[in-house]
């Protein structure tokens, strides 16, 4: 009996053992687990996931070890004994019919009150997040403090976040696995979803994804979240709600030009270039956080002189090719008249993001150019058309004998790398 | 028994004399058709593995470019859409075709030609939907194809052209053609265990097989309609522009979800519980024991089948139903691991003091309980909505189902083809292939499949045809992967085997496994009247009446031995006409009308390109499906 | 088609046939094809409550007119009436609900057919032999019906409201066009059964045959009570 | 076929042409009182005219069912056969409804 209680007990431990290292495991290396304890949402649903790890556990070591058990202890073997013809007993059928009932009201209790729980109204003083799902990437809208913006996410940390979720399109499912579960954006609907950082967090980089099938580039629908200390966040909410600005630097062998120069000349709001505000360092992100930074290879079969960019004129990009590419058919950018197409990510302070395209690809001048030149063959499905001249739109599957040249692409992405 | 005499070569090559192309395609009689679900369905489990074998080499690693982001959409829908209704159904109608007229001792389904036309229905359905993946055009849109994704607006042109694209047409169609063929099964089984009985054979004296199969028909024929129904506006949404799911008029995507899974939860145990069944024959048989607790086997089945219909909602529980409804669901959903438990429990007891042979098909049996076991617990643990949350739509899911899947109904089909292919054609397959089978099988699926918990767990979203590096999902899909490889090779083996033992096989009699109940009791391959003499039941196990004597082999009581003048197996030379037995005749007519039933699809889908052609093909495939089945319900049957 | 019914009432038993055409045995001692029709009737009601609760869920979700019961005024300022037409939906209802009167008359009829008829019958009890006359009048009650939708359907159509106008649109037309696909068939069925009556004459000895489209009948005349109230009257 | 062998299928009393008639006759009385409850403002408005309806759909179903299909006196497998679904059917009608909160607990 003792002995048999020794092999149950050992494979207990053994899964135990297993789980716990997994949930135990460094960031870096399973930097999406869902078994931290970063909000109360993930706290609830750990819990309840270690309640139901825990009898799963039993149950599955006294099914499996009473089966191993049995087929070793009856084997047939020569002068064994014979087979019994016994038909049932009902009072083992009614144990094992009991048993697992009472297992069960276990989970089911604590199960109940978590759904009430994290289904409640958001606590009051939240800070209202819009989330809107779109093929293939996410825009994130601040309401109350007037911020649009796309594929990343600050939140500050010890302050609940409520979020609204719809979708502009087809299905969508918001999902950061460190922050607690996931909710579908449905069309025609709003949902809604809450959690707090934990307060005692550090600034931290965290992945995002979309959780339901949403087309070609459902894989590619990823976003950052960013948890940041709530002076920082401030900061970052309070410039990216101005309009945009070449606040920083143009690019090399240009002077700087006067913000109301480069904006198209009567844009009021683009004269003062506000102080930049706070954006996740990158330098952390490299040294801290490699998970929330794209690995993908940009695909075979496309070229782009990168010297170029060098020589990339950010006013011919924002006068002439950021029009003559159609990109303001699809774009915001708050500040330039006519810039307020909300077909595509918003790209006011574009310069201030890591990523692109749903966190598919790293935000620097190469990528950029590559993107814009032909974003469907970086990313497939994508809405955003091939705007190269001479090159092969996948969906359309024509080739383009109009659009933008190398030249005029530098042009474009030395403006957008100036919105920072 | 020794009037079990080993049937001469002559009696295994085939018990009745009709053979070539023509005897098959008009055949009414349940073992061939049988045979042809049998292969065909296995067919159809290539392709899928094959699709699978696809899907997993793409996500071996990070950012592979196997295939592209398209031809995975494809793949994954097509290995969902094809292992569950192309695969494992029709591997269990394999099942219900061949078996259960001859374990309630009938010589027939009760409506032969309706079976015929199943079969052919299903052929085509299966065509229809598969084929275009040769052309890039197979179905992409998952298989539960959620609306809006698979409506017009964004699966009917290529986004930003005109281009049309068909893939979710095809879908569509294929889908509603199945039901067809399922629906029309079920009537059948129904009828056949209701009213085909021997004498004596009493519901409570069905063999375990034949009863989860008869809860399987009534979960076919409530599930079917509102899939049906579904698929209808669907397609009438993509062919005449209604406003079901249109996003712009304001519809409510959260419909199709509802109508798709109502539909879809019954639809998982109306893919495990033929397999229960199997199991439940393999297990008594080679433990030498009946089985435990029949009459609980028997209301689980039922009550597992009835609960079936109130759970749908727990793949939905991300979409913001609200508590009440969440809970309502959950709480229903965990009631279902009682009567399902119950199951397992009375399994390991039916071998509890047996004399346990290790035979293939028992191998696979055992091995269902207990990998099913773990998909059930996985299963339990999404029942709970919060945790849940964490869960759906990530590989979690993807292990949970595969465990109950792979781990529960091909295991079960494998106990089944390993325990019956004797009595299908006469022959045993090799035991030591069937070995080599099963460890690579048992051993590959957890390579495969046991990983996904932890990625899942870890944060790896399903459906996705690529992963970044430094997620920390790399070793569980490279392992996943190399399971995969494992499978393949297992899976050769198994259609070697399968193949050679046809022809090559030790030769089997009527009753090489010593089992106990009535298709064990006439020749294998059966003659095409099945039994020449309608036995008369007096217990469970009919067989174990004449070869345990001593065994009271009915636990009620009431039972009278079977009559054992009645279950001595006939010689198999005779044929139908010498014994006087009225046989159906062969006909195409089955044939002809589920090829009009295509055509009537196919001209339907031309329709929303090119509406003269399309309309002509209709009204063509109406025709000939009206015709055909006014010639076939005017013809005499025998 | 006279060789119908003998071939259906031959068909349906295949499995224990030992060459006496009339001892088939089947366990319940019923014939197979009314425990399929009742199979299939089961499964009907769930492809009808699947439909009518797509018409229930989309109710007064439409985001354009017309409505089935309140006004709607367009934005060009075009008003369109309650499309539901009650007195002519009654009058239509009504017709079904006879056509099952006159079904189970005609199920009577050929069960009583070759009994001698009691001495000094009146027109009534004459009238209620005649199956032709009872299955003429059920077919003629359903193609009634379906003229009734017929005109329902195109004055609809005609007052703007079509298959794609709405989601009331789409669910209504879908829903009572499935039910009238049902009547359909049902007539269809039924004149097949009169046309056998006319030239072979049914026997008490078809009596499954003409009960089996009588489940069938009734079965489409109770959805279409339902329908009634649940799309028509309640509001 | 079997009408003339079998009499398990006869053993039961049918309703006879004069049930039937009376049959039709409530059936129409029903359709009446509802039709005309549609045209009393005061009874539409009242919270009992959608249940009253749906009691009266009900009975005339049920009257149908068990008369004219004879369920009343028919095998109990048909009765099975019938209810079982129904059962089912309503009560996805209703679990829809809900979900859809068209109807509150
Ligand atoms: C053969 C098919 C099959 C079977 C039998 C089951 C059985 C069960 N399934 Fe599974 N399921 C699927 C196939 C199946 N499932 C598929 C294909 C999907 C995904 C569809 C998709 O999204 O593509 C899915 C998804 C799925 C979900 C949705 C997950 C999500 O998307 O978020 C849920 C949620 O509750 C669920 C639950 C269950 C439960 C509780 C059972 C129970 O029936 C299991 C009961 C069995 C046991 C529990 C083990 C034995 C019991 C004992 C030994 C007794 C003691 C046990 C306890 C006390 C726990 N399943
Ligand atoms: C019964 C059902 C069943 C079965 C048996 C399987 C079997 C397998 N499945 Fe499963 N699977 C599903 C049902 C099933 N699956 C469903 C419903 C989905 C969800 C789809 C969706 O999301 O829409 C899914 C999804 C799914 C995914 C997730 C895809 C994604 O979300 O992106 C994966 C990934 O690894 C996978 C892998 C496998 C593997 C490796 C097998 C293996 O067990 C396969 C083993 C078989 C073989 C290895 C055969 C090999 C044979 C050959 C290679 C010979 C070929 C020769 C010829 C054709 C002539 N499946
Ligand atoms: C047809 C509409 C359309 C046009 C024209 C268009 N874009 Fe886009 N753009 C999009 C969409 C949609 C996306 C999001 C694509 C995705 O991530 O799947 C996008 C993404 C981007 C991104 C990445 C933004 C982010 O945060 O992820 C940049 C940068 C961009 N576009 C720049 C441009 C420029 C520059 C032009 C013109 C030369 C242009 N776009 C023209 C629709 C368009
Ligand atoms: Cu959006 Cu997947
Ligand atoms: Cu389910």
């Amino acid at each position: 009996m003792l002995k048999l209680r020794l092999r149950q007990a050992a494979p207990v431990a053994l899964v135990a053992m297993l789980l716990l290292t997994l949930s135990a495991c460094g960031l870096t290396e399973y930097p999406n687990t869902t078994f931290h304890h970063n909000t109360e949402f993930n706290s609830a649903v750990d819990a309840l996931f270690d309640r139901l790890v825990f009898w799963g556990t039993i149950v599955f070591v006294v099914v499996e070890v009473a089966l191993v058990v049995t087929i070793i202890k009856f084997r047939k073997r020569p002068g064994g004994p014979a087979a019994k013809p016994i038909h049932g007993n009902a009072a083992l059928e009614i144990t094992w019919t009991v048993i697992p009932a009472l297992i069960l009201v276990l989970i089911a209790i604590p199960t109940v009150k978590t759904i009430f729980e994290t289904q409640a109204e958001a606590p009051a003083g939240a800070i209202k997040v819009e989330v809107i799902g779109h093929q293939w990437w996410w825009e994130f809208r601040y309401p109350e403090l007037g911020v649009v913006t796309a594929n990343e996410l600050y939140l500050p940390v010890g302050r609940t976040a409520a979020f609204e979720l719809k979708t502009k399109d087809v299905l969508h499912s918001f999902w950061i696995p460190q922050m607690g579960g996931k909710r579908d954006l449905i069309t025609n609907k709003t949902n809604h979803l809450w959690f707090t950082p934990s307060a005692d967090l550090p600034s931290s980089a965290w992945n995002g994804f979309c959780a339901e099938y949403c087309g070609s580039s459902h894989a590619n629908m990823k976003f950052r979240l960013y948890t940041v200390q709530p002076d920082e966040f401030e900061s970052w909410a309070r410039h990216q709600a101005s309009p945009a600005v070449f606040s920083a630097t143009p690019a090399p062998a240009t002077p700087v030009i006067p913000a109301a120069q480069v904006t198209v000349a009567d844009s009021a709001a683009s004269v003062a270039a506000p102080t930049a505000g706070y954006a996740f360092p990158k330098d952390r992100l490299e040294a801290e956080f490699p998970h929330v930074i794209p690995q993908t290879p940009i695909p075979a079969g496309i070229t782009f002189d990168d010297a170029l960019l060098a020589g990339g004129d950010p006013v011919k990009g924002a006068t002439e090719g950021f029009l003559l590419g159609g990109c303001i058919g699809c774009h915001a950018i708050s500040g330039v008249p006519g810039a307020v197409s909300e077909i595509g990510p918003n790209l006011t302070h574009l310069a201030s993001r890591h990523t692109i395209a749903g966190g598919l690809y790293r935000n620097d001048a190469p990528t950029l150019a590559r993107w814009i030149k032909n974003a469907r063959h970086l990313k497939p499905g994508s809405i955003m058309n091939t705007i190269g001249k001479g090159e092969y739109d996948p969906i359309l599957k024509t080739t383009n004998t109009m659009g933008l040249d190398d030249r005029q692409i530098a042009d474009v992405v030395a403006y957008l790398m100036a919105l920072k | 028994m020794a009037t079990l005499a080993t049937p001469t070569p002559a009696a295994v090559a085939g018990s009745d004399a009709k053979s070539g192309l023509w005897s098959w395609l008009a055949t009414t009689d349940h073992k061939r058709i049988g045979t042809l679900y049998l292969w065909t369905a296995l067919a159809f489990f290539l392709i899928g593995g094959l699709e699978a074998v696809m899907i997993r080499t793409q996500l071996a690693r990070p950012n592979m470019g196997f295939v592209s982001a398209e031809t995975y959409n494809q793949l994954f829908t097509m290995h969902g859409t094809t292992m569950v209704f192309l695969a494992v159904m029709p591997l269990s109608a394999a099942f219900f075709n061949f078996l259960i007229p001859l374990q309630i001792g009938a010589r027939d389904v009760a409506f032969p030609r309706l079976n015929a036309f199943s079969y052919w229905v299903y052929l085509f359905g299966g065509i229809l939907i598969t084929l275009p993946i040769l052309f890039q055009a197979a179905p992409d849109g998952g298989w539960f194809g959620y609306a809006p994704l698979s409506t017009p607006a964004y699966s009917g042109v290529a986004p930003g052209s005109s281009e049309l694209k068909m893939n979710m047409d095809f879908w569509v169609a294929g889908l509603q053609v199945l039901g067809v063929s399922s629906l029309a099964a079920a009537f059948n089984f129904i009828t056949t265990i209701i009213n085909m009985r021997a004498p004596g054979m009493t519901l409570m004296r069905m063999p375990m097989f034949t009863w989860m199969s008869f809860v399987v028909q009534f979960l076919l024929i409530l599930a079917f309609p509102p899939i049906t129904v579904a698929l209808v506006f669907l397609m009438m949404d993509r062919v005449f522009g209604t406003t079901f799911y249109q996003v712009a008029a304001g519809a409510d995507p959260l419909l199709w979800q509802h109508l798709f899974w109502v539909f879809g939860h019954p639809e998982v145990y109306i893919l495990i519980l033929p397999a229960f069944g199997l199991v439940s024959e393999v297990l008594p048989t080679f433990s030498k024991k009946p089985l435990f607790g029949y009459n609980v086997m028997v209301y689980s089945g039922i009550m597992i089948g009835f609960l079936g219909f109130g759970v749908w909602a727990h793949h939905m529980f991300s979409v913001g139903m609200g508590a009440v409804a969440d809970s309502i669901f959950s709480l229903m959903t965990m009631l279902i691991a009682i009567p399902t438990g119950v199951k397992i429990f009375n399994w390991i007891a039916t071998m509890w003091s047996g004399e346990i042979r290790f035979t293939v098909p028992m191998k696979f049996a055992i091995a269902l309980i207990a990998m099913f076991t773990i998909g059930g617990i996985s299963g339990v643990m999404h029942s709970s909505p919060p945790a849940d949350l964490q869960q759906t739509d990530t590989y979690f899911v993807v292990a949970h189902f595969h465990y109950v899947l792979f781990g529960g109904s091909i295991m079960g089909i494998f106990a089944g083809i390993y325990f019956y292919y004797p009595k299908i054609t006469g022959r045993f397959l090799d035991e030591r292939l069937g070995n080599a089978h099963f460890w690579l099988n048992f051993i590959g699926m957890n390579l495969t499949f046991f990983p996904m918990h932890f990625s899942g767990l870890l944060g790896m979203p399903r459906r996705i045809y690529t992963y970044d590096a430094g997620q920390g999902w790399d070793l569980f899909n490279l392992l996943a992967t190399y399971g995969t490889y494992l499978l393949v090779v297992a899976t050769a083996v198994f259609v070697w085997n399968f193949v050679r033992s046809r022809t090559r096989g030790a030769v089997a009699g009527g009753d090489p496994w010593h089992a106990a109940t009535l298709e064990w009791s006439i020749p294998s391959p059966p003659p095409e009247y099945n039994f020449a003499k309608i036995p008369t039941i007096g217990s469970r196990y009919p067989l174990w009446d004449l070869k345990e004597p001593t065994w009271n082999a009915d636990p009620s009581g009431h039972a009278v031995p079977s009559d054992p003048s009645d279950l001595q197996e006939e010689t198999a030379s005779h044929t139908a006409k010498a014994l006087g037995i009225p046989m159906p005749y062969p006909t195409a007519k089955p044939l002809f009308t589920a090829i009009g039933l295509v055509v009537m699809f196919g001209g339907l889908l031309l329709f929303r390109d090119h509406h003269a052609v399309g309309l002509a093909i209709l009204l063509t495939g109406a025709a000939m499906l009206i015709g055909g089945l006014y010639a076939w319900l005017t013809s005499p049957l025998e | 088609m006279a060789s119908h019914a003998a071939a259906a009432s031959h068909g349906a038993v295949a499995g224990h046939d030992d060459g006496h055409v009339h001892h088939h045995h089947t366990t319940t001692g019923l014939d197979h094809r009314k425990i399929a029709i009742w199979a299939f009737i089961g499964s009907e009601c769930m492809l009808f409550a699947s439909l009518i609760s797509t018409y229930l869920i989309y109710k007064g979700k439409s985001l354009v007119g017309p409505f089935p019961h309140t006004e709607y005024v367009d934005a060009a300022g075009k008003v369109f009436k309650p499309i539901l037409d009650i007195p002519v939906t009654s009058a239509s209802t009504f017709v079904l609900l006879m056509s099952s009167l006159a079904m189970v008359l005609a199920l009577q009829a050929v069960q009583l057919k070759g009994q001698p008829l009691p001495a000094g019958a009146g027109w009534w009890t004459r009238a209620q032999r005649s199956s032709q006359l009872w299955l003429g009048v059920t077919a003629l009650l359903g193609a009634m019906f379906l003229g009734f939708q017929a005109y329902e359907f195109t004055s609809f159509v005609r007052e703007g409201l079509t298959l794609k106008t709405n989601l009331f649109g789409s669910t209504f037309f879908t829903l009572t066009g499935f039910h009238g696909a049902h009547v359909t068939v049902g007539v269809l069925w039924l004149m097949s059964l009169l046309w056998i009556d006319r030239t072979r004459g049914l026997t008490p000895k078809d009596e499954l045959v003409v009960d089996i489209c009588a489940l069938y009948w009734h079965f489409v005349d109770v959805v279409w009570i339902a329908i009634f109230t649940l799309i028509y009257l309640i509001q | 076929m079997s009408h003339d062998s079998e009499p398990a299928e006869h053993a039961h009393a049918h309703p006879t042409g004069a049930t039937y008639l009376k049959v039709a006759a409530i059936l129409t009385l029903i359709t009446v009182i509802e039709v005309w409850a549609y045209y009393i403002p005061a009874l539409v408005s009242s919270p009992l005219f959608n249940p009253s309806l749906l009691i009266m759909s009900a009975a005339k179903f049920a009257i149908v069912v068990l008369f004219y299909m004879h369920l009343k006196y028919d095998h109990k497998l048909f009765k099975a056969l019938f209810t079982g679904p129904l059962i089912v059917a309503t009560g996805t009608i209703f679990a829809l409804l809900f979900l859809f909160a068209k109807i509150s607990l």
